[in-house]
């Protein structure tokens, strides 16, 4: 891992550790309200109040470790489960078309509506609901991803000598296909990241997935829409923590997944 | 002062991977307008790497370590990009290892010729259509590259490059699996070239029937110390049956298509085959008469239409999934493309040693000793072990993949092309190697190839595929018969 | 292009648009409560509920009423919705425009990321490619509420230049085209972010290609290289690509209807689930799933035509 | 789980049965609009303009049949400017006529005869007669709700005595019974067919010009019987999130904004150029402690979670100061509301001891349950929780979807938050929510003594005798019921500055603008 790889990780860790010890750090307790709803910054909130006055600081301190949780494991549920499933549909084009079947009829459902449709039919709905939805509305859409990538490796000869050369289908797909897709992998765990977090904040504006008092990120910016001609910061700064989240995940991954023969100038 | 002025000079230049092999020493040449400079040597010697530099366009990660280049008096290794894009637009013209590839499938002939051309116009096309003698009609200009042949796209690309009237032409193997008629006629054209156009043209290639008849001077590039190695017979005990035993690979009926659902066509109808252990069987064809479907069919990745297999007199199941761990053990098959037969991801002892713990379950320390023998059987150093395949070129890639099918000590040996990316004396050692499994250990070995002069001298038996068979081939060495 | 290779796919898609709506309908109907409660006043009894139960047709089985539902469909009779308006006519209005704001969306996203991913290729690794790089990646990760909430406040409120939300004629379409603008940026942005990493990831693709190479080494100037070489070669990706994020736009238009009033069928959807009224929901989600079908089937034929060239 | 949407469930706007509703001046002094339009007495009304007027509704949900559920606010005030009630809220008077010009009551208070205002025409010139307004409340009668809009009233009690009398008959004796005829007993031309109904012609203020997906334009309806009407035409566009409709006022595409909530109210206030419309008493959002079995059933419990609770606090966090402080009792805006009742102000000490007594288990958790239908809902339940913590009793807020909360949880959950979108008259709430057999008993409340002091009340005709018996019964309220009613919402409506005469009417008075008028 050459360093120029190790730098472009730091800003995610640092994001990540922070949302971590953010419950720590945070100046007061997340439900109790310190000044009045919607208050401009001042001594007391340094960010002001939220709509019921809580301070936004300590809020947006401890609303990052649920989002990033909820982000993380979607993004690797969905991975794993395409990583799996895209490299058989390869190895077996018969299942393939099955599959790619499957992702078809999933693109066709408006994501919107499934995450309606799982999230309510959730017992208790809540946070788990909203990331089982998006776990079941990523996967098709991955495994076309992965699955075409990993059909012209399935293609190749050492894969076609290793088979008929007596290796079982697992080993095929974890030894022989899997190594040549870390790029891809790496890329999709990336996107599903960031897709994670779009699905949980348009969960919190239906009002499904993580419910009040629960401090998240994008739970903050539905609740405190109404009031940010008062208090801007209230939906400026969990927006901005989104922002930078992605694009701070984004450029480790794509650091680590240095795509494997360097692109070719025009 | 030599009143002949020199296009491009080149003296000692060497080039090497950045921590990795050296790709080239010591080369020196200089190319003059008229004159046909061949560059020759065994592959992995430097051809391409010389004419690369000469186009100022080193493989991704080399550089140069010494030397000098100097092209129409510009040294284009470290040329500012613009004047180098202008040079190599007007003045240079490089055609590539495999034109086929390097055309854009979806322009026409016309566009594709006329994109880089110095005179555009309708009669300029077909004055260069002509010169490199393809039909001048309009309906060959609307044709795609996919709908050439493989010589007809070689000489669309050869007129190509000279549309732009360059001063110095640069050839990558010209002939390349290119049937004897046709390579004389590209040899006599480079020859009028640079004699009617003053053009001072650079070919390497291996082919010495090419540079006899065409080529002014000659640079034999050697291999670096490290990379010479003669590949030496490998002494094993198994003793051969002395009388022909029975057949090991029967095959009766074979029938199988190839394409998808809407352009299947029959390749293989109502063949007959056996393979008895100690002997070569040699399969040709002309290209899509099925000769790789026949070797993919018995290895069990193509489903035959009709026909049944048997090994040994016990039934084969056509599938490769429904074999059983050791018939897949006994017949080996060692793909045609090199670049796609190893897995890139490993290094090269790893793919060695998968067989070995796989059939044999080899312990871990002698699997090493093992390799290193292997690698020693087809002619590489020991020390290979520990690369990656991108670091190794085609033909070495070819025996790591012959090492790989020899390490399963297969009774049935299926090889699809597997010279086509060696040098003459390399191919000679492996086919050696190869004869001395059969004759010593009754490997059963086919051998798919479209160089007849090869299967005419280490064929037992040949089997021709396809409608239009070529003349049967003598076999006895020394003769070959027409393309 | 024969009839037939155009009738084949068009087919396949409408049976997997109709085995869509089947499991649309089942969902809705294993969700809690049903059209029934859902509409009930508060102090309605429950006799009278199970009144309105038996004249909306919830009592009888789920299939039967799926396959009434369907058998209305070619006719175009979408049904009636629990609040017992027919379907169709609810549709009426709010299907156009949404198609008209996810289209727009749709063009000005898909050319935008031509040319930012086209852009960014001509130099892979330079000040642009990351620049343009981490501009979408943003773009997507920002949810569209954030990015509504943000253009409202500075083209609306503070500049006051364009209208806040949209107000609908008496022919139900947007009064005026400049109350369209707002929610197009708000709807377009997020989705230039998804699809210039889709445009980027296919012209990376290509550019590997020997036949670039060799036009590299052709010398020919880089932008003629792009457009020539690289970007014809990319179009079958990035039309497949771009068409299966159009679905995502509809998640956006719920948002953006919501937010800036849009008389869309995002709303309605919204409503319809709230409201467990089964046959609205599948109606728009035919409505929805016929317009994405087009799309990907136009996407499909633009990928049949540019390989079935290649050898 | 609607969307951010206000959806007040009107239907709970059905009439009490006794109880007058003074002016909305009562209570906390007159209502100040902030800033108080320029010289706004002074100024003589002119007629002419266009009013855009913004109100919440779902479009999915849009209906058009004046006696069906009207789920959506713009829809009922549609209809309300095109159809006409027998008699409407009155800010004077509780009940102001309408249709009916006048009405008496038989001795025993069971049958009440009412006389059509003579001149009133549909907009189709024909005259309403007796017979169109019985039709229309047989119709009314007969939806599915009928019994809970005209309680006590059968079918077969709605009679017509020659061509302007109708004759309503209850079944028991009801000296506000006029009230019912308020909100719902719309009326229509007799034998209106069903899929007629949209296009039916009304005998209200304004005529439609057309409808379209919820949004409408109505003109003014020039020979209108109730006097003359200032604004040439109303249009109506359907919102549906009370932002788009805050931001569509602030951007001056809209003149007022209909009920949009308190932190719009704020966003506005720093606006000099937008009237910010106050209307106190509108919503109450009580805390239901079910009194019928559970944790809460021991009324010492209840007591010590009244006490438990910082009343200005919430009023201050939850309405953002948009509303005054309530004392438990339902029906803050009715001049007989018990105003002598000392003020229940926070007191821990005390309600320590009340939970030590009952022997409350402080060791679990109590679920509280609420959804999100009406901004400041939620964050009232959190708050609550948040500020009975101090008491040792832990309560965990669980919000629902809104069709899972009225199923599930609504008349049956141990601890609930509800709301009433509409203040009426102390009796309406006890008839409604509170005596043993009432339809909403939120909190399974059975009182004897409560019964009998309604039932008392509901009986006299002597004005003074009726107030005696209603403070007794709002002393029991106080006491023992299951309800904590920690303040009262105003209601907000946001107005650019030309707009002048807006009623002040809290609940569903809002929507008559038949005075209202621009200065523009």
């Amino acid at each position: 891992m050459t360093v120029r790889k190790l730098v472009r990780t730091v800003p995610a860790l640092l994001l990540v550790l922070l949302a971590l010890a953010g419950p720590l750090l945070a100046p007061h307790a997340v439900d109790q309200p310190v000044t009045a709803p919607y208050a401009t910054p001042d001594a007391v909130a340094t960010l002001g109040g939220d709509q019921l006055g809580r301070d936004l600081l300590s809020r947006l301190l401890s609303g990052g470790a649920p989002l990033i949780a909820t982000a993380l494991g979607i993004a690797l549920l969905v991975t794993t489960a395409a990583a799996a499933l895209g490299i058989l549909a390869a190895l077996r084009p018969r299942l393939g078309r099955w599959l790619e079947r499957a992702a078809d009829l999933a693109i066709l459902l408006p994501a919107v509506l499934g995450i309606m449709l799982v999230a309510l039919a959730w017992p208790g709905g809540g946070r788990l609901a909203v990331a089982a939805a998006a776990t079941v509305l990523g996967i098709p859409y991955a495994v076309r991803i992965v699955a075409a990538a990993a059909a012209p490796v399935a293609a190749t000869g050492y894969v076609e000598t290793a088979a008929a050369g007596g290796e079982r289908l697992w080993y095929l797909m974890v030894r022989e296909v899997l190594p040549n897709l870390r790029a891809t992998l790496l890329a999709l765990f990336g996107l599903r990241f960031v897709e994670g977090v779009y699905i949980v904040s348009i969960a919190a504006f239906l009002q499904l997935g993580p419910q009040p008092p629960a401090a998240d990120w994008a739970l903050m910016i539905r609740e405190n829409a109404p009031g940010i001609l008062l208090n801007p910061w209230a939906v400026a700064a969990p927006s901005l923590a989104i922002g930078l989240l992605a694009i701070s995940v984004n450029l480790a991954v794509e650091g680590i997944a240095a795509r494997p023969t360097p692109e070719s100038a025009l | 002062m030599t009143t002949v002025r020199v296009t491009a000079r080149v003296t000692d230049l060497s080039i090497a991977i950045s921590d990795g092999p050296q790709l080239l020493t010591g080369a020196t040449l200089t190319l003059t307008p008229g004159r046909v400079h061949a560059l020759t040597g065994p592959s992995g010697a430097g051809k391409t790497t010389l004419l690369r530099a000469l186009l100022g366009a080193l493989p991704p990660g080399a550089r140069r370590t010494a030397g000098t280049v100097t092209v129409l008096g510009h040294d284009p290794l470290d040329l500012p990009e613009r004047e180098l894009r202008a040079l190599r637009r007007h003045r240079l013209a490089y055609v590539g290892q495999d034109p086929g590839s390097g055309l854009n499938p979806r322009m026409r002939v016309g566009r594709l010729i006329t994109e880089t051309a110095a005179d555009p116009s309708g009669q300029g096309l077909r004055d260069l259509l002509a010169q490199v003698r393809l039909p001048t009609d309009e309906q060959f200009e609307r044709r795609r590259p996919g709908e050439l042949s493989g010589g007809q796209q070689r000489r669309v690309a050869l007129a190509r490059a000279l549309a732009r009237r360059p001063e110095l032409l640069l050839l990558d193997e010209p002939t390349a699996g290119l049937d004897p008629a046709l390579r004389d006629e590209i040899a006599d054209l480079l020859r009028e070239l640079a004699t009617r156009h003053g053009l001072a043209v650079a070919l390497a290639t291996h082919d010495p029937r090419l540079v006899s008849r065409c080529a002014d001077d000659v640079l034999t590039l050697t291999l670096t110390p490290a990379t010479r190695r003669t590949p030496a017979r490998a002494p094993r005990t198994r003793t051969a049956p002395a009388s022909p035993a029975p057949a090991l690979v029967t095959a009766r009926g074979l029938g199988a298509y190839v394409g998808g659902r809407r352009d299947r066509r029959p390749v293989l109808t109502d063949l007959d085959l056996d393979l008895t252990p100690g002997t070569r069987t040699g399969i040709v064809g002309a290209s899509g008469s099925g000769k790789t479907t026949l070797v993919r069919l018995l290895a069990g990745l193509h489903p035959p239409a009709t026909g049944t297999l048997a090994l040994a007199g016990t039934p084969l199941a056509p599938s490769h999934r429904a074999r059983t761990r050791e018939q897949r053990r006994r017949i080996q098959l060692v793909p045609q493309n090199p670049l796609g037969a190893l897995n890139p991801a490993r290094t090269i002892g790893a793919t060695l040693t998968r067989p070995l713990r796989l059939h044999f379950s080899l312990p871990q320390e002698q699997c090493a000793a093992r390799v290193a023998g292997l690698l020693r059987s087809v002619g590489l150093p020991s020390e290979f072990a520990d690369r990656y395949p991108y670091e190794l070129s085609g033909g070495q890639r070819q025996r790591v993949s012959i090492a790989r099918a020899l390490a399963a000590e297969p009774d049935v040996l299926l090889c699809d092309e597997v010279t086509s990316a060696l040098d003459a004396d390399t191919a000679t050692g492996i086919m050696g190697l190869l004869s001395g499994l059969c004759a010593d250990h009754g490997l059963a070995l086919a051998l798919v190839s479209h160089d007849l002069p090869l299967v005419g001298t280490y064929a037992d038996t040949v089997l021709t595929l396809g409608g239009a068979a070529p003349a049967p081939v003598e076999l006895s060495q020394g003769r070959v018969g027409p393309g | 292009m024969s009839l037939v290779r155009f009738v084949w796919p068009a087919v396949r898609r409408l049976a997997l648009l109709t085995v869509l709506l089947a499991t649309v309908f089942a969902a809705v109907s294993l969700l809690p409560g049903d059209a029934a409660t859902a509409t009930s006043e508060r102090g309605e009894s429950a006799t009278d509920l199970a009144a309105r139960r038996a004249a909306l047709g919830l009592d009888r089985p789920l299939a039967e009423r799926f396959w009434d539902w369907l058998a209305g469909l070619p006719t175009g009779d979408l049904g009636t919705s629990a609040h017992g308006r027919p379907v169709t006519a609810l549709l009426a209005a709010p299907f156009p425009n949404t198609l008209l704001l996810g289209g727009l969306a749709l063009l000005l996203s898909v050319t935008g990321a031509l040319a930012l991913g086209s852009w960014a290729a001509l130099r892979p690794g330079g000040r642009v490619d990351r620049a343009v790089a981490t501009a979408a990646t943003a773009a997507f990760a920002l949810p569209e509420f954030v990015v509504s909430v943000a253009l409202l406040l500075v083209l609306s409120l503070w500049t006051g230049w364009l209208p806040a939300v949209t107000l609908t004629g008496p022919d139900g379409a947007p009064a005026s085209w400049r109350m369209l603008v707002l929610p197009l940026l708000a709807l377009t942005i997020p989705q230039i972010g998804w699809n210039t990493r889709i445009v980027r990831g296919a012209l990376a693709d290509q550019a590997s290609l020997p036949h670039v190479q060799a036009a590299i080494l052709d010398g020919l100037p880089r932008h003629r290289v792009l457009t020539h070489h690289v970007l014809p070669g990319a179009l079958p990706a990035i039309a497949v690509g771009t068409a299966t994020s159009a679905g995502m736009l509809l998640g956006g238009a719920v948002v953006v209807e919501t937010l800036f009033n849009y008389p869309g069928i995002g709303a309605v959807l919204a409503g319809a689930v709230a409201d467990r009224d089964t046959p609205l929901v599948a109606g728009v989600v035919a409505a929805t799933g016929a317009a994405i079908s087009t799309l990907l089937l136009a996407a499909d034929l633009i990928r049949d035509r540019t390989l079935g060239v290649r050898a | 789980m609607s969307v951010t949407r206000r959806q007040l469930l009107w239907a709970t706007a059905g009439i009490g049965t006794a109880g007058a509703l003074a002016a909305c001046g009562s209570g906390s002094g007159r209502s100040d609009s902030e800033p108080a339009p320029a010289g706004s007495t002074s100024e003589q009304p002119r007629s002419g303009g266009t009013l855009k007027i913004g109100a919440l509704g779902r479009a999915s949900a849009v209906t058009r049949d004046p006696h069906g559920s009207q789920a959506n606010e713009s829809d009922y005030l549609i209809i309300s400017l095109l159809y006409d009630t027998l008699a409407v809220p009155g800010d004077t008077a509780n009940t102001v006529p309408r249709l009916a010009a006048s009405w008496q009551p038989s001795p025993d208070l069971k049958t009440w005869r009412f006389t059509i205002a003579d001149g009133a025409k549909f907009h189709d010139g024909t005259p309403v007669t007796a017979a169109d307004v019985v039709w229309s409340l047989k119709r009314l009668r007969a939806t599915p709700a009928g019994a809970s809009r005209l309680p006590g009233i059968q079918p077969s009690g709605i009679s017509a005595e020659g061509a302007r009398t109708v004759v309503l008959v209850s079944d028991y004796a009801n000296a506000d019974l006029p009230l019912l005829t308020r909100l719902t007993t719309f009326v229509l031309k007799k034998d209106t067919k069903d899929d007629a109904v949209a296009t039916a012609s009304g005998s209200g203020p304004f005529k439609l010009d057309w409808f379209r997906d919820g949004n409408a334009r109505l003109v003014r309806n020039d020979d209108w019987y109730g006097g003359k009407v200032l604004l040439d035409a109303v249009e109506v566009r359907i919102f549906e999130s009370p932002q788009a409709l805050a931001n569509a006022l602030l951007a001056g595409q809209i003149d007022v904004a209909s009920n949009v909530g308190a932190t719009a109210a704020r966003t506005a206030g720093a606006r000099k150029d937008v009237q910010v419309v106050r209307r106190p008493n509108d919503l109450a959002m009580p805390i239901v402690m079910r009194a019928a079995g559970g944790p809460f059933a021991d009324p010492r419990v209840r007591q010590a979670l009244r006490l438990a609770v910082d009343r200005e606090a919430m009023v201050k966090q939850v309405l953002s100061g948009y509303g005054t402080v309530a004392n438990d009792v339902l029906g803050t805006g009715d001049p007989a509301y018990a105003r002598d009742l000392p003020q229940r102000t926070r007191d821990l000490v005390r309600a320590r001891q009340l939970l030590g007594a009952a022997g409350f288990d402080l060791a679990r958790s109590y679920d509280l349950v609420t959804t999100e239908d009406i901004p400041g809902l939620a964050e009232s339940a959190t708050l609550f929780a948040t500020q009975v913590r101090e008491t040792g009793v832990r309560i965990n807020v669980v919000k629902q979807d809104s069709k899972l909360f009225w199923d599930a949880s609504w008349l049956k959950a141990p601890l609930y938050a509800s709301y009433w979108g509409t203040n009426d008259s102390v009796v309406f709430f006890a008839s409604k929510t509170m005596v043993s057999e009432a339809g909403q008993n939120e909190a399974g409340w059975r009182d004897p003594a409560f019964d009998a002091a309604y039932r008392k009340a509901l009986a006299t005709a002597d004005a003074a005798e009726r107030a005696k018996v209603l403070h007794q019964l709002q002393e029991i309220e106080y006491d023992r019921s299951g309800y904590l009613l920690w303040g009262m919402a105003d209601g907000i409506d946001l107005a650019a500055a030309p707009v002048r005469g807006l009623p002040r009417l809290p609940g569903y008075g809002r929507v008559q603008l038949e005075k209202t008028w621009l200065a523009r």
